[in-house]
């Protein structure tokens, strides 16, 4: 069965992109904000539409693109590919939203229509890569999202935009070129697998994700090469994600990018990252990512520890705000790799609601940039006097940045820690210390995020921002989504992990790690 | 007393190939007879028509008679599923090319007349051109689809001196800046000549060796003689030498710039493109028809030329400050990922024919796009011709955004991001490098998977200068006297349209492009 | 995943099952004037009051309830939702435990609310600060009403929350915002102690509800231990007991009313509320949690007791004198069901007297125009007699003064302390000393003596918004501790929650040893402080004063050893960590790509132009290919 | 019998070869690479001796032919240099460099 929800999902943003090139200048915005809300409520019907525990992949879309390599145009969505699609459709309109004046001035010698269009192919590409279930397709996604927004930190950001631009895409396009290897190798693998009726099973490859992990029951892919390619796509998603010591890129985009960009960027395409190693590196190479586990725990924990520590050094907003970021995804990471139920829950969920934190940290200290003119945190200071409401959404998603229980970020990174400290993925201990040690990052997020708002919000009103003006509407309803879905799923996560829940454990089962929740289905079944 | 026989031509076959050549002879009487004022509007049409006759004799072929399968002409050509294809492919790279020659004066007046002397200027005034052009290019064409058919060493020492010969002389015939286009012209003359007398030595040696120049014989000595014969080995190199030169993989790159530089631009599209493909033919049908019975002896030193080549073409074009250079270090490095497809043979059928469509696939991607790149090129002006520095390049984004974004798509399909037609090019040859690294048995195994990381790397280097173009021209200031565009001619607009085209299907649905490629090859070159 | 509803066997109905409006209410509350913003300001204090009052009520219902069931039936569970399926389910235990806790936020927390509305009269932004107020309430009841460590955990940082928001409510003020931003980080400390508590928890026995612990069995072991001592941390985090103490003495930045019913009478009580939930952990007596939850106690009553004697600002007195006294909860909660009694005795009755003292403190400042150094009260008696008053009436119950509340509940801890540990009961002893002495300094520091006010302070009674919760405070503080003391009430009524035999009364004979000791040093230390203070003249600027004193008034140099081992490191670490990234990890990927592009810069000098050395390289490389092609074949 | 006039090719080529290095007149470089080109026919003549076949001699004819058609070209270049620059030196002209 083939659905066209998919397809539709991605189709809708292109076209609308096009209408947005083509349409009077006037009406692009407009119509920009139209076909994300479009994108969205589309998300939503296919949202409830979706049965968890049913079939794994649900909206399965299946077309021949590329016979000669085998490469289907395959679209199908999971628990966790769905949570992300919709938080990339929850989070686009309000980014445009957010934007609304990015692309005016001071860079009034842009065309805003670009901008725009370039926003919402960059949709197509974000909701396309979490849909994709042909890892080629995937691949091409994955690149192809590189583009635009490139083309958005180098055109409309800040002093040393196309810097950061370039390291941007360099950075991403090596990883890339090595996932690329990586996929090659694994065609060239899956095409000399042999069925049990001694004919190829793949006569002409595929890369069609379903088939190959089903195939994985039989097949196997020898050690050694599957080291290679697991390092292969790691390395892409860790450079995509992005863990220490492959983070550099990341501080350079955020803070150069438009507030927007930089909230697209960080709230879903470095989710990618995290995505892939949950969905590719885990499942593909099952025992190349237990070999690797280790390392990658050392990696994520160092990486949460020394990103809080870099960012309380910060005296520039987004960049303190991108160091937070590395220091989160080095929670997500480890969550993945703690290969417990709850951990990977954990992570998935820690995916969304960082998407929602970080995002509506970044869009609060644009406005604040955006009024002041300047990033630099010594430049403020008694914020709250002048502008309590942009004050008190800034405050807010600083207290979802440090996971205030009672916020979402909090269930999220609680599921990861205790899900980590718990798992008995490794033999009980190893995990443990490296859940202890994350730990310490509650006591750390709580310096960088309040000294951050102590000295921008509180103190005395520094003449600077004396005349600041408080939030506008258009800004209102930029920040109160947000908010409701913070508190919302702070105290309801619900929702969300029944959908996860299922997709998590499927993926457990592949990765055979022994696992209550993956008895319980196994008895179930 | 015995009588000498008749050879037997095929002429039906090799009619695409005649057709060019007797077209270029039309051209020539034409030249001689015309009157100066009538000539340009007699030969454009002629040409024009003579390569659309020539593309649909090819089809034809194809279509109706099907693909002949042994060589023809007593042996010394093979039209062959590959031949095919790459005439195919030069034909159009030579049509469009054309049209970017007849574009606009590119060419000299009296290319006779000392620059800046008052003849030079007379010669303008009189609007004098040199109408020649076109029937050099023809020949020049004739000799590239020669190139990669013949089936002999001799038919391809002619064949490679045919395509060059007028190379050198258009070479030099630029309007503006003859200095640098005069010098360009003698050190590509006087480099080919070298190293075309290096190909003869080593053709000389390999008949010593196989006591034939025909490909097939060659073969079958290998098969029987001795592999260690010194006499062998060093004719290949110089042999190797001869044919590296022309697609200029390192360390045989160093003419590649300056000419490319320095020769009137739709002569450089002509040459990055044409020349490229017909070389890459010639490589093929050498190293694999007449050579393959000794890859295990020249695929790891192939080995060591590819990697060396791509990494000297990305690291050099780094630091180019002038555009077609960039761009010639940029077509450095993508011979040295075809050589990458040329060495991923290891001899199972199978194998070969998915190597060699990708390798096809490559090159007519590859050309289209680079045509499509230097056409661009030429429209952005100067006072002095052509605004070549890449700082006269800077904000060129706002100030013509269409113009830039086409480059800049060009640019990436060059550094091969999804969705351009570089991309699967690159995809093609790396897996089809991988997949032959993975047969059993490959004296090579690992090592292609090796030249595959070292591809990456160079392509990461590669992306790098690419992408500083990219913001040059749009995340940079318009320098305050920035260079002028010029309004496309139509002939223009469908030259950069064609390139656009086949960039763009190329990369979004390859599908039909690969079939043909397979196709192509699935029948491998006849022995 | 059963829940505790199941577990206890039986799902409340009545009040009880609506006793989530207890946490609603005040929760709307704040919502309501956090986002309604400056239009609630005519009513937004009585919106606070109402709502605070509101879960009063339902508290007090609750209680009735309670008391008509049978006593083991008085473990009531209210489920309310999944929280995380499969880990936790949001529900609330109102038990004797949980509801006395509930009756004292919501009683006192009313009464200090009804006071706010006459001592934040003059702030502009009094509804910010009854929303921030509800905001707490909702969140301490949370606390105390969570059947379950994480809903705990969610309003134990709910709490913290609203601390640091009151704490920095005159956020323009920087030590404010320092001292709020400081409460919070050194809570979080703690807060990691709980986390990772939770964590060794759910590991070892699969559960994080209370009932589900219940039905546990936990046998005294490594990892039991680890869990209490774990807890422990959290509890000195949120209780301000060594070594997280620190912050506490800052916080008093805070407004008054904010000091009295946070930083007194409920909040740093939570984690005296978290060791005896978490009893389990604690046993048996003697056992390594335990002990070192003693010792904490113990330490930290003395230190408090040192700090109030060298304060000349009337509040951080009071909060010195406050951490003593949780010390001294900490103590009686150390050992087991009686102690735990006494200790939430004296938790209940602190909660009053000290909570009357602040509220007096408050009025004595908003009478001396926010003056809080002592040196220039005196003889304030007379002018301000229903606060004079009130506020002696909760010195006389703090310093144990017969028959009053604290001299029941401290005594109790002090007997059950010297029963189990004769060091640490001989040292509350000694504590009770100083806590007569600082005390009694306070008093005649501030309504004894000269008058020493500046000349534009002209000190009057307070509104009677103000007095009247004092007079209900001090009621309070009179009667409190006989009533739950005498007769083994409260422990008895406790014991089912808490685990302890029903039918035993604990000893109580204040003509002991203990007893008499106490009261004799107490006397002793009013006597001193008498001769210093109430007779001897009080110089309006600080003497120097020996080590000792500077040392107290340094807080015990905390301060100083934080900053020396935690904050100074810190910095460094940051700053080398800043550096390294940029100059490290982003020089080595910087210098890379300066590498390649240096090469390049070389490389291109061999492209020199000269057709002659092309040839050159050509004919180089034909030797080459020559030369490897005769290698490989030889090979 | 054979193996002296490989060598002396041999040498006749390497001679060239060496020259074209070494001589700067863009004609005198020309008629180096001529002496490579007839190197290559004294090797193919032989080996066709060798061989006894005629594919040698026969290629050597077309060599020649190739090669006159070489001069043609190349002595045009050369004197249209050498008119612009009034010098032939193949060192003059490298403005074409980097």
């Amino acid at each position: 069965m083939t659905s066209l929800w998919l397809p539709l999902l991605i189709a809708v943003p292109v076209v609308g992109a096009v209408v947005v090139g083509v349409a009077p200048k006037s009406a692009a915005k407009w119509l920009t904000l139209a076909t994300s809300l479009v994108v969205l409520a589309l998300t939503l019907v296919m949202a409830f539409q979706f049965k968890p525990g049913g079939e794994r992949f649900q909206f399965v879309f299946e077309a021949d693109w590329i016979p000669a390599f085998g490469v289907k145009f395959g679209l199908g969505v999971d628990g966790i590919a769905l949570v992300l699609i919709g938080l990339t459709a929850v989070l686009t309109p309000i980014v445009i939203a957010a934007s609304w004046h990015d692309a005016d001035a001071p860079h009034a010698k842009y065309s805003v229509k670009t901008y725009f269009a370039l926003m919402l192919a960059l949709l197509a590409m974000m909701v396309g890569v979490f849909a994709a279930t042909d890892i080629f397709l995937f691949y091409v996604f994955f690149e192809a999202m590189l583009i635009p927004m490139y083309f958005m930190i180098g055109s409309y950001g800040g002093a040393q935009r196309s810097y950061a631009a370039i390291k941007f895409l360099l950075y991403s396009l090596f990883g890339g070129l090595l996932m690329l290897v990586a996929v090659i190798g694994l065609y060239v693998v899956t095409t000399s697998w042999v069925g049990g009726d001694g004919q190829p099973l793949f006569a002409n490859g595929t890369f069609m994700f379903p088939d190959i992990i089903e195939a994985l029951k039989t097949q196997t892919i020898d050690s050694g090469t599957a080291k290679w390619l697991f390092a292969g796509f790691f390395i892409a998603f860790a450079i995509k994600a992005p863990l220490v010591p492959f983070h550099t890129w990341l501080p350079d985009a955020a803070a150069q990018a438009p507030a927007g960009a930089a909230v697209l960027l960080v709230g879903v395409l470095d989710k990618v990252g995290t995505y892939g190693m949950l969905r590719f590196c885990l499942e593909l190479f099952p025992e190349a990512s237990k070999w690797a586990t280790p390392l990658v725990i050392v990696l994520s924990v160092v990486g949460i520890i020394y990103g809080a520590i870099v960012a309380i050094g910060q005296t520039d907003m987004k960049r303190l705000i991108a160091y937070t970021s590395i220091s989160h995804f080095g929670f997500i990471a480890m969550g993945v790799f703690a290969m417990s139920q709850t951990a990977q829950e954990g992570a998935t969920l820690y995916m969304v609601n960082h998407g929602f934190a970080t995002g509506m940290l970044f869009l609060a200290a644009g406005f604040l940039i955006a009024r002041r003119g300047s990033p630099y945190i010594a430049d403020y200071g008694g914020v709250q006097k002048v502008a309590p409401l942009l004050a008190g959404a800034f405050f807010i998603a600083g207290l979802a940045g440090l996971s205030l229980p009672g916020l979402s970020s909090f269930v999220s990174e609680f599921m990861v820690m205790i899900g980590t400290y718990s798992s008995t993925a490794f033999g009980s201990g190893a995990l443990a210390v490296a859940a202890i040690v994350s730990a310490l990052a509650v006591i750390l997020a709580a310096v960088y995020i309040l000294w951050m708002v102590q000295r921008t919000l509180h103190g005395p009103t520094a003449e600077s921002v004396s005349g600041m003006k408080d939030l506008s509407k258009r800004e209102l309803w930029v920040v109160a989504p947000l908010l409701a879905l913070i508190i919302g799923f702070g105290f309801f996560p619900k929702p969300l992990l029944d959908i996860i829940r299922p997709a998590v454990t499927d993926t457990l089962v592949n990765v055979k790690v022994d696992n209550p929740a993956v008895a319980e289905k196994g008895a179930g079944e | 007393m015995n009588t000498i026989p008749a050879p037997t031509i095929e002429y039906g076959t090799l009619a695409p190939l005649l057709l060019i050549f007797g077209m270029a002879v039309i051209g020539v009487l034409v030249e001689a007879f015309a009157p100066r004022y009538l000539r340009r509007s007699i030969h454009l049409p002629l040409t024009l028509v003579g390569l659309i006759g020539a593309f649909a004799l090819v089809v034809w072929q194809v279509a109706k008679t099907g693909v002949p399968t042994s060589a023809v002409a007593m042996g010394a050509v093979a039209v062959d599923g590959p031949a095919l294809f790459i005439w195919g492919v030069i034909i159009v790279l030579a049509f469009v090319s054309v049209l970017l020659i007849n574009d606009e004066d590119h060419f000299v007046a009296s290319a006779a007349a000392v620059p800046g002397s008052s003849d030079e200027e007379e010669a303008e005034r009189e609007g004098f051109a040199h109408t020649e052009i076109y029937p050099l290019v023809l020949f020049a064409v004739g000799g590239m689809m020669l190139f990669p058919a013949s089936n002999d060493l001799l038919v391809m020492f002619v064949a490679l001196e045919v395509m060059s010969l007028p190379l050198y002389l258009m070479c030099g015939l630029a309007r503006r800046r003859r200095l640098l286009s005069q010098e360009a012209s003698l050190k590509y003359f006087l480099l080919g000549a070298f190293s075309s007398a290096f190909f003869l030595y080593g053709t000389a040696l390999i008949y010593g060796y196989a006591g034939s120049v025909e490909l097939a014989k060659i073969s079958t000595a290998l098969a029987t003689g001795a592999l260690l014969d010194p006499l062998l080995l060093v004719g290949l190199a110089l042999l190797g030498v001869g044919l590296m030169f022309k697609i200029g993989a390192a360390p045989f790159q160093a003419w590649k710039p300056d000419v490319y530089q320095g020769a009137p631009t739709p002569i450089t599209a002509l040459m990055a493109s044409g020349v490229l493909v017909a070389a890459v033919g010639a490589v093929l049908r050498v190293f694999w028809v007449a050579l393959g019975n000794m890859d295990w002896d020249w695929r790891p030193v192939m080995w060591g030329v590819a990697a060396l080549t791509m990494l000297v073409g990305a690291v050099l074009a780094i630091t180019q400050t002038e555009i077609k250079r960039m761009l010639a270090y940029s077509s450095i490095a993508h011979a040295g990922f075809l050589l990458i497809g040329v060495m991923a043979t290891y001899d199972s059928a199978d194998g070969n024919s998915k190597s060699l469509s990708a390798i096809l696939f490559y090159l007519l991607v590859y050309g289209f796009t680079t045509v499509g790149a230097f056409a661009v090129v030429t429209m952005v002006r100067d006072a002095g011709g052509e605004a070549g520095h890449l700082s006269r390049w800077a904000g060129l984004g706002k100030r013509s955004p269409l113009l830039a974004g086409t480059f800049a798509f060009f640019l990436l399909a060059f550094a091969g991001i999804p969705l351009t037609s570089g991309f699967f090019g690159k995809y093609a040859v790396f897996a089809a490098a991988l997949g032959s690294g993975n047969e059993t048995g490959d004296s090579l195994g690992g090592w292609m998977a090796g030249i595959v990381v070292v591809g990456v790397i160079a392509s990461a280097i590669a992306a790098f200068f690419y992408v500083r173009v990219i913001v040059l021209m749009f995340f940079s200031e318009p320098a305050a006297d920035g260079p002028t565009v010029v309004a496309p001619s139509f002939s223009l607009q469908f030259v950069i349209g064609v390139a656009m085209a086949v960039t763009v299907i190329a990369g979004v649905f390859p599908q039909p492009i690969l079939d043909i490629a397979r196709d192509a090859a699935s029948g491998l070159f006849i022995r | 995943m059963e829940n505790p509803a199941q577990i206890l066997g039986n799902t409340a109905g009545g009040v009880i099952g609506f006793s989530w409006l207890m946490i609603a209410l005040p929760l709307v509350g704040a919502a309501i004037l956090l986002i309604g913003g400056r239009r609630t300001n005519k009513w937004g204090h009585l919106l606070g009051v109402a709502m605070s009052l509101g879960a009063f009520v339902v508290a007090v219902l609750a209680l009735v309830q309670l008391l008509g069931l049978d006593p083991e039936q008085r473990r009531q569970a209210v489920h309310l939702y999944e929280f995380i399926p499969g880990m936790v389910d949001m529900g609330l235990l109102v038990d004797q435990l949980s509801i006395s806790f509930a009756l004292l936020i919501t009683g006192v927390g009313s009464l200090i609310h009804i006071y706010s509305i006459g001592y934040m009269s003059h702030d502009p932004e009094r509804r910010r600060f009854f929303a921030y107020l509800n905001l707490f309430v909702a969140a301490m009841l949370l606390l105390v009403l969570a059947d379950n460590y994480v809903g705990l955990f969610i309003g134990w940082e709910g709490v913290g929350l609203a601390s640091y928001l009151l704490i920095g409510f005159w956020y323009f003020k920087p030590s404010a915002a320092v001292a709020a931003k400081k409460a919070f980080i050194v809570n979080r400390v703690g807060d990691f102690g709980l986390l990772v508590g939770m964590f060794v928890m759910w590991t070892t026995f699969g559960t994080l509800s209370f009932a589900g612990l219940g039905d546990a069995t936990i046998e005294q072991n490594g990892t039991v231990t680890a869990i209490g001592l774990l807890l422990l941390l959290g509890a000195c985090g949120k209780s301000a007991q060594l070594p997280l103490q620190s912050w506490l003495l800052d916080a008093m930045e805070g407004p008054t009313p904010v000091s009295a019913l946070i930083h007194a009478a409920t909040m740093v009580t939570a984690g005296v509320y978290l060791v005896v939930r978490s009893g389990a952990f604690f046993f048996p007596l003697g056992s390594t949690a335990a002990l070192v939850a003693g010792i904490v106690g113990t330490a930290t009553l003395l230190a408090g007791a040192i700090i109030g004697c060298a304060k000349d600002d009337i509040k951080k007195g009071l909060a010195g004198s406050t951490m003593s006294q949780i010390g001294y909860m900490m103590l009686g909660a150390a050992f087991g069901p009686v102690g735990y009694a006494f200790a939430i005795g004296h938790l209940i009755t602190h909660g009053f007297f000290k909570a009357d003292m602040f509220l007096g403190a408050g009025s004595v400042m908003h009478a001396m125009n926010d003056e809080v150094d002592m040196r220039k009260y005196g003889g304030l008696f007379s002018k301000m007699k229903v606060t004079a008053i009130t506020f002696i009436i909760g010195y006389l119950a703090i310093i144990g003064f017969p028959l009053l509340s604290g001299y029941f509940t401290k005594d109790g801890i002090i007997e059950t302390a010297i029963e189990h540990n004769p060091v640490m009961g001989w040292l509350a002893v000694a504590g009770a000393g100083l806590t007569g002495f600082y005390m009694s300094r306070m008093i005649f520091m501030t309504f004894f003596g000269k008058a020493r006010w500046d000349k534009d302070a002209h000190p009057h009674e307070s509104p009677a918004v103000m007095t009247v919760p004092l007079i209900i405070l001090s009621i309070g503080a009179i009667g409190l501790g006989a009533f739950l003391v005498l007769g083994g009430r409260l422990y008895q009524w406790l014991a089912p929650a808490v685990g302890g035999a029903r039918d035993f009364v604990p000893a109580f004979h204040p003509f002991s040893v203990p007893g008499l000791s106490t009261l004799a040093l107490v006397a002793v230390g009013v006597v001193i402080a008498w001769f210093k203070y109430g007779k001897a003249e009080v110089p309006v600027t600080a003497p120097r004063g020996s080590f000792l004193t500077t040392f107290a008034r340094r807080d015990l140099y905390g301060d100083a050893l934080n900053e020396s081992l935690f904050m100074r490191p810190g910095q460094w670490l940051t700053r080398l960590a800043v550096f390294f990234d940029n100059r490290g990890i982003d020089g080595l990927v910087n210098g890379l790509a300066a590498t390649i592009g240096g090469s390049s810069g070389r490389l291109r000098r061999v492209q020199t132009g000269f057709a002659r050395t092309y040839a050159l390289s050509i004919l180089f490389g034909a030797a080459l290919l020559t030369g490897a092609l005769l290698l490989v074949g030889n090979l | 019998m054979t193996t002296e006039y490989l060598v002396l090719s041999a040498i006749l080529f390497v001679i060239g070869a060496v020259g074209v290095l070494i001589r700067r007149n863009a004609i005198v470089v020309f008629m180096c690479v001529e002496l490579m080109l007839n190197a290559c026919n004294l090797a193919f003549v032989t080996f066709a001796r060798q061989w006894g076949n005629l594919d040698g001699q026969i290629i050597a004819f077309f060599v020649m032919v190739v090669a006159a058609a070489e001069v043609v070209i190349g002595l045009a270049i050369i004197v249209t240099i050498f008119r612009t620059r009034r010098s032939a030196s193949v060192d003059d002209a490298n403005l074409l460099k980097y």
